[in-house]
């Protein structure tokens, strides 16, 4: 049992202002790798951003959860005329999982870049990755809602470069990224839409400033509008189910490395976003939100995660396969908000962190395993098993995990989930939930089947074990993993902070 | 009509809108799209900036309170204007859109360039940049970069 | 850490460590025998002592880890689990006498993988025996149900490979879709799954959700083999015969219908039982289960898959016993699972005997074949009277015992599969040992060893052991019946201090 | 609702209104790409027309130079680069897209329309935070243009977070575009010096006015309409005019591709260490009352900027010139390197010849 709130990692001086640090860090990192000469010192530059990275969020999570939440004012101005950082249990859960995968992503990047990308774009596409980060850990911190929109786009506008930059190996890249682009600035676009609604009736952009004024507000047109429009817009930066259609293509061709970083952490992040509107900006200002949650997101969340489960079932491509993953996951963690109260968002925290933390590992593991050669279907890894056993070990413990194996945290989040609805009286979810869990154990099931049972095809190119720069990393977040699965006081205790939280906030 | 004048704006404003977002989804062409997403996104600007729009005011550059150039403006103001809102002094647009507008104008700029290097490398591995004709050559053939001249 | 911690600890760690060690010492077989039969000795001294210690009325349990608030890795022994972990621990031992035997004999590949498995099925068998709560029980079931897999398909083949897939599919699938859910439904019910004396959720729950809950349980717990669910067993039989003896006469089908003595006694309670209406439809569907099983059964020629049926039906039993609306049923079902997993490894082993030393599987093929292997076809009549029912077997007190509590509950069909499927097992069994012991002269019983010396020594002495145990038990059934009463008793039982 | 008074401008609002409606629909139905380029040119034009009548002095400088000349610029070079010139429409494949966006500008025009009305200045978005700016900031900043002391002071880290988009930006289209991405030889630019003399007297004239406009536009930022974001894009259309009439070469030559993207990144630099500073000496992050420490503030001679007896904030001032310093360079360098990076790609289908 680890309790956060006993842990002083850092000097008072530097914690007080670990916030701010750990998203000016890894931007400054990202402008010195840019201006590197070579990829060795912008990986080198890249790494040491992302540790101190890691350590400014823990740093900050520890001091949430000594105070509840941490408030940092940027520029001397308070609220609402200022623009605050606000670090609330949620926001450090997401921040340490956002600094820890990217750590680690950076540590493979070593590796997984020489492979992809030409020499010459290392240091440019390293300051891209650093600042996708940095844009990352800002939507989870800010306390402004049109700050956050400007987080959101840092963090998008890198990324579709990256992604784009996977068409060097394969040209499918390209379109996909223009897709990705389009329907990613439409959705970012729908959300400044929708906080210009809420700004109009309200006058502010603060986010807790917003919902004490919503709350005196009440109800109105442009205000169901702005939900609206806000839920639509994260609700296509986050892949729920209809307006998903960006990531299969952006996962499957998108160099691993920018994969691992979407998959783990770029769609948790519009999550975050949804359920802090959801919960804590709209839940008194729009009765709409009841509604929405019973009658709109819940069943949107539940055909997702039946149909792109079913997609990923019959998917030959894995990381297509994964990626339909993706979206049914997604679908779950949508179907914890739709369970509503603090039991189901607590448990869905907690399933985000525990998807993020999986599909890292997956991602990291099959990186690694395409290192050497060229693979895209599930069949060119048959019996990779016995050609790399660490990074399929690796692979295996995250497939575990996501299917929800006992002593993993993919377990905990599934019965957490399942628990939540069953104590809410919401039967059919729990029922749903049920289903999905058992396709997500038949397209899992398939894959390691192929990778552990089946005979390769004669001739075809055999994989090497990946370098250990990948395998130690990917077995470090498959362990924290079961870790969780073990000890989940950690993520536990925030998640749970973090649901009180975002109720606790009501006015 | 005096629902009319409230409302001009915004209505224009949102046709504005759905035209961009008509441009993106009707397109099959990427170049289009990206003029769909241009002017959508820069109609979302005059949506904040209707929003910020006060009668009568001028632009959020303050004058000292006291001084004659203060007192000029303040008498070009409408007598009745002034009575039915009690406005006092000089009266200044909202400067708060017009910030966020700024930074969204750049954002746009930004995503427009990203969007069309994008679809420049699209153009050249494929030989094309409309949609469709993209999705036939992907189905295809798998392999192949770039494989322009 | 007291002795209780102490001993579950060595329970679950012995088994662990020794599937370590055999893998490490994989390349050296003696080593890797030796390894395995003291690790069955020590182990079964464990368990006994446990046994003994909770006829004592000491606490023996511990909490490992406790990963989510209100859901611990809870281990706690009580009577039932005491005894389960002692029938499969000297199973076990005697059990790798007759592997050693049986895999030389064969001389089968991937031996060090047999043993590891064997080990680590047993590390699941000892987990599920000693689980305090319905969500530690279901860890260990998986690890069991993952653990054996590899056995199952031992021998690589196709037909081994698509039996492996049912035997995944129907496990994994029934405990994913129905156990989980069950597991999770008790926890929102109760906010603990941890198995109460008198019953967890006794009183706490309504008729409808309570049978609901109670069929996902009952289902999910496919290892017990009910009708529908029952299709992995036969088709497991494609394993090695030690695999069959052990895993699928005594430790994973055993472990099911342990889950749903568990589920009633401790779960449920005794009291809630006997009000549930769908506790009453599994009585029908187990009678069902057990009348079906005896007619396939007798249909069957290969003498491996006519004990998987013979053992679908007997499982049926314990679940009846389960489920009748009065407490002497658990108690009967109790006994019965020892002594029926007694019994039927006997018949097992015997079967994997005869085909080590002939080649012989069909039971046509057996006739007059008793003339050169009198000694395992004597044993397997002793069993085959044993799976009867008949005197002077231990199995005799069990049905008795049943029989009693379904015409006390009243459950006349459930009284009359029991007899029906006994005289049934008496003609597909017991005519298998008579027309080979006894065949007419001139019947073909010129048939060659495969196995140079016939049946391998280790053998004969472990079907020795365990048939003597099926008439021995005979003796302590009623201090047995007595051990075991504790729990169906409907009230805390008194510890010592 | 309070009854909205239209003023003069009313008639202003609604005539340009109209126009940037008939220009969009213009856009909406040309078949040609360059004209609907022209058109969107013209749109924002009208625009920035319409945002000078809303009293958005900023705004509207900032719609004539970006989304007027420097969008332009890039969806021209794009359209070379993809020769895609007319556009087939399938009008089947229009009615879905038109009847989702009629609906989704339907509900829109009806949630509108329970906004606060035309000009209120009661409206909450006018009273409330929008208002306190206008009574703070002469106090807080002691700038008169408050729009500047929004974006540089109040909501800095937004402005932070906007430079560094356009650095990604800058990031995005070298990791597209540079030459050395697609392994293509480096081949002679497709924009070569020109024989028009009168161009290049002309422009050699130009060049430095258009620099000195744009510092002015530069410094003048905290007293008038302006600032970085202006400033910048105004200095690159000056390298990109003489990157116009005098060639590609000539002018990479001047200002090297890398060296603009080190610019870049240095921007964002200057722009955090201005905030980093301010942390250093006690503040929080940008806020710059504390960015000189004491002993400096009072070396700093009274009088430096202008009025002596105005209240002073050497702080705020120094820290707006700074990050506006950064602003400038991260957009000035990354328009440069946008435009390099479109013009210094040569069309690369076989199929097409030399354009125009």
């Amino acid at each position: 049992m680890i309790g956060l709130e006993t842990l002083y990692v850092a000097p008072a001086s530097l914690v007080a202002h670990a916030p701010i640090l750990a998203i000016v860090i890894p931007l400054l990192g990202a402008c010195a790798a840019g201006l590197s000469p070579g990829g060795r010192s912008a990986w080198m530059i890249c790494v040491a951003t992302a540790v101190f990275t890691a350590w400014m969020s823990l740093a900050t999570a520890c001091e949430v959860m000594r105070q509840d939440a941490v408030v940092y004012v940027l520029g001397g101005f308070q609220p609402p005329l200022g623009i605050t950082l606000r670090v609330d249990a949620i926001g450090a859960l997401l921040g340490l999982l956002i600094s820890v995968v990217g750590l680690l992503a950076a540590v493979v990047s070593g590796h997984s870049l020489v492979a992809e990308i030409r020499k010459e774009k290392h240091s440019l596409f390293l300051s891209g990755f650093l600042l996708c980060q940095a844009g990352l850990i800002g939507i989870v911190y800010t306390g402004d809602a049109f700050n956050a929109f400007v987080c959101l786009e840092i963090s998008s506008i890198g990324t579709y470069a990256l992604v784009a930059s996977g068409g060097a190996s394969d040209r499918r890249a390209l379109p996909a990224a223009f897709n990705y682009l389009i329907l990613g600035t439409i959705g970012a676009t729908f959300y400044v839409i929708g906080i210009g609604f809420i700004y109009g009736a309200t006058g502010t952009l603060n986010m807790v400033d917003m919902a004490a004024r919503l709350a005196a507000h009440g109800q109105s047109a442009p205000v169901h509008a702005g939900f609206a429009f806000i839920m639509v817009g994260l609700g296509i930066k986050a892949a729920m189910f209809p307006l998903h259609g960006w990531l299969p293509g952006a996962y499957a061709y998108a160099p691993s490395l920018i994969t691992l970083l979407l998959a783990a952490t770029a769609t948790k992040t519009a999550i975050y976003l949804m359920a802090r509107f959801l919960f804590e900006v709209f839940p008194d200002g729009a009765a709409a939100s009841e509604v929405f949650l019973t009658w709109i997101l819940g069943p949107l969340a539940a055909a997702g995660l039946i149909v792109c489960s079913l997609q990923a079932i019959f998917e030959q491509d894995i990381r297509r396969a994964l990626a339909f993953s993706s979206v049914a996951q997604v679908g779950f963690i949508l179907l914890g908000f739709a369970v509503g109260g603090d039991q189901g968002l607590s448990a869905s925290l907690f399933f985000v962190v525990a998807h993020g933390l999986i599909k890292g590992v997956l991602f990291m593991a099959l990186g690694g395993l395409t290192i050497g050669i060229r693979a895209r279907r599930i069949v060119d890894f048959a019996g990779i098993g016995r050609d790399a056993p660490w990074t399929v070990l690796a692979f295996s413990v995250g497939a575990a995990s996501l299917v929800g194996t006992p002593l993993t945290m993919g377990f905990l989040a599934k019965w957490q989930m399942i628990e939540a609805a069953l104590a809410g009286e919401r039967y059919w979810i729990a029922a749903v939930m049920v289903a999905g869990s058992a396709l997500t154990l038949l397209y899992v099931g398939r894959i390691l089947e192929v990778m552990m049972f089946r005979e390769p095809a004669p001739g075809a190119p055999r994989a090497k074990e990946a370098p250990a720069g990948v395998i130690l990393p990917a077995l470090v977040l498959g362990g924290i993993s079961i870790w969780f699965g073990v000890d989940s006081s950690l993520p536990g205790q925030l998640s749970v902070a973090g649901a009180a939280g975002l109720f606790g906030v009501r006015p | 009509m005096s629902w009319f004048i409230a409302n001009f704006n915004y209505i224009v404003v949102v046709i504005l809108m759905m035209t961009g977002l008509f441009i993106i989804f009707s397109s099959a062409n990427l170049i289009r799209r990206m003029i769909g997403l241009a002017l959508f996104q820069s109609s979302t600007g005059l949506f904040y900036i209707s929003l910020s729009k006060v009668s009568g005011g001028t632009a959020a550059i303050v004058v000292p309170p006291d001084s004659a150039e203060a007192r000029a403006l303040a008498a070009q103001l409408d007598p009745a204007y002034v009575a039915a809102f009690g406005v006092k002094g000089v009266v200044y647009a909202n400067p708060l859109p017009h910030v966020l507008i700024l930074t969204a104008i750049v954002v746009g700029v930004a995503t427009l360039a990203v969007g069309l290097a994008i679809a420049v490398r699209v153009r050249e591995a494929y030989g094309t940049v409309e949609a469709p004709e993209i999705d036939d050559l992907g189905r295809s053939v798998t392999e192949g970069p770039e494989n322009g001249r | 850490m007291n002795t209780g911690e102490l001993l579950i600890l060595l329970v679950l760690g012995l088994p662990l460590f020794a599937a370590l060690l055999t893998y490490a010492v994989g390349s050296m077989p003696d080593v890797r025998e030796t390894l395995t039969l003291v690790a069955g000795v020590a182990l079964s001294i464990v368990t006994i002592s446990i046994f003994v210690r909770i006829g004592q009325g000491y606490d023996v349990s511990v909490t490992l880890v406790e990963p989510a608030p209100g859901l611990p890795v809870l281990f706690r022994v009580e009577p039932l689990g005491a005894l389960f972990a002692v029938m499969a621990s000297v199973l076990w031992s005697v059990n790798s006498l007759f592997s050693i035997g049986y895999m030389r004999g064969r001389r089968e590949a991937g031996q060090t993988r047999f043993y590891v498995c064997f080990a680590l099925a047993m590390f699941g068998v000892m987990g599920i025996a000693t689980a305090g709560n319905l969500f530690t029980l279901f860890i260990f079931y998986e690890i069991l149900t993952f653990a054996t897999y590899p056995l199952v398909t031992h021998s690589g083949t196709l037909a081994a490979q698509r039996s492996g897939r049912i035997y995944l599919l129907t496990l994994v699938g029934a405990s994913v879709f129905l156990l989980l859910p069950g597991i999770v439904g008790v926890q929102a019910v109760a906010g603990s799954t941890s198995f109460e004396p008198g019953g967890l959720l006794n009183g706490r729950i309504s008729d409808v959700y309570g049978s609901i809950l109670l069929l996902l349980l009952v289902f999910g717990s496919a290892k017990a083999a009910l009708m529908p669910l029952h299709g992995w067993l036969p088709a497991a039989m494609v394993a090695p015969a030690p695999v069959s003896a052990l895993l699928h006469a005594v430790a994973v089908v055993k472990a099911g219908v342990f889950t749903v003595l568990k589920v009633s006694a401790y779960t449920f309670g005794p009291d809630l039982i006997a009000t549930l209406t769908s506790a009453t439809w599994i009585l029908w569907v187990s009678a069902g289960t057990i009348v079906v099983a005896s007619f396939v059964a007798l249909r069957r020629e290969d003498l491996k898959a006519r004990l998987a049926w013979s053992t679908v039906g007997q499982l049926a039993y314990i679940v009846s016993a389960a489920m009748l609306p009065v407490a002497s049923g658990l108690v009967a079902g109790g006994l019965h699972m020892l002594f029926h997993a007694v019994a039927k490894i006997t018949l097992f082993m015997c079967a994997g005997a005869i085909y080590v030393a002939t080649g012989v599987g069909r039971v046509t093929d057996m006739v007059a074949l008793g003339r050169r292997m009198p000694w395992v076809f004597s044993v397997f009549l002793v069993a085959a009277l044993a799976i009867t029912g008949l005197p002077p077997t231990a199995i005799m007190w069990s049905k008795f015992l049943l029989m009693s509590s379904s015409f006390e509950a009243g459950q006349w069909l459930t009284a009359g599969a029991f007899v029906v499927s006994s005289l049934l097992s008496l003609v597909y069994l017991a005519p298998v040992a008579l027309w080979a012991l006894f065949a007419p002269a001139g019947a073909s019983a010129d048939r060659e060893f495969i196995h140079p010396g016939g049946t391998p020594a280790t053998i004969i002495v472990s079907l020795c052991i365990t048939a003597a145990g099926c008439i021995l038990l005979s003796l302590v059934a009623d201090r047995l019946a007595d051990y075991l009463a504790p729990m169906a008793s409907m009230t805390l039982p008194e510890r010592a201090p | 609702m309070t009854p909205a008074v239209p003023d003069v401008s009313f008639v202003l609002n609604v005539s340009l209104l109209v126009m940037l409606l008939a220009v969009a629909v213009a856009i909406a139905v040309t078949r040609s790409l360059l004209a609907a380029i022209l058109l969107l040119s013209v749109y924002s034009f009208l625009g920035a027309a319409w945002l000078m009548v809303m009293d958005a002095a900023d705004v509207a400088f900032t719609e004539a130079v970006v989304g007027a000349g420097v969008s332009t610029l890039v969806l021209l070079g794009a359209l070379l680069l993809t020769r895609g010139e007319t556009i087939k429409t399938d009008w089947k494949q229009q009615i879905g897209p038109l009847a989702l966006v009629l609906a989704v500008g339907g509900l829109l025009i009806y949630a509108a329309a329970g906004l606060p009305g035309y000009g209120d200045p009661a409206s909450p978005a006018n009273s409330y935070v929008g208002r306190a700016y206008l009574q703070a900031t002469y106090n807080d900043i002691g700038a008169p243009n408050v729009v500047t002391a929004v974006l540089a002071s109040y909501r800095g880290f937004d402005t932070l977070g906007e430079t560094t988009v356009i650095f990604a930006a800058c990031i995005g289209v070298a990791l597209m575009l540079d030459p050395g991405s697609s392994g293509a030889p480096a081949q002679a630019s497709r924009i070569r010096p020109g024989q028009h003399i009168v161009l290049k007297v002309i422009s050699k004239l130009l060049i430095p006015l258009i620099i000195l406009f744009a510092f002015y536009v530069q410094f003048h930022g905290d007293l008038g309409a302006g600032g970085g974001f202006q400033a910048g894009v105004t200095l690159a259309v000056a390298v990109i005019l003489h990157a116009l009439v005098f060639g590609l070469d000539e002018t990479t030559r001047a200002f090297p591709p890398h060296l603009m993207r080190a610019i870049s990144s240095g921007g964002v630099m200057v722009y955090s260490a201005v905030g980093v500073v301010c942390i250093l000496n006690g503040g929080g992050f940008l806020d710059y009352d504390f960015l000189f420490t004491p002993q400096l503030e009072a070396a700093i001679p009274p009088g430096l900027l202008g009025d002596p007896d105005s209240k002073h904030h050497w702080g705020q001032h120094f820290g707006i010139l700074l990050i506006e310093l950064g602003v400038l360079l991260t957009v000035s360098s990354t328009m440069v390197s946008i435009f390099f990076g479109f013009a210094g790609r040569a069309p690369r289908a076989a199929s097409v010849g030399q354009g125009g």
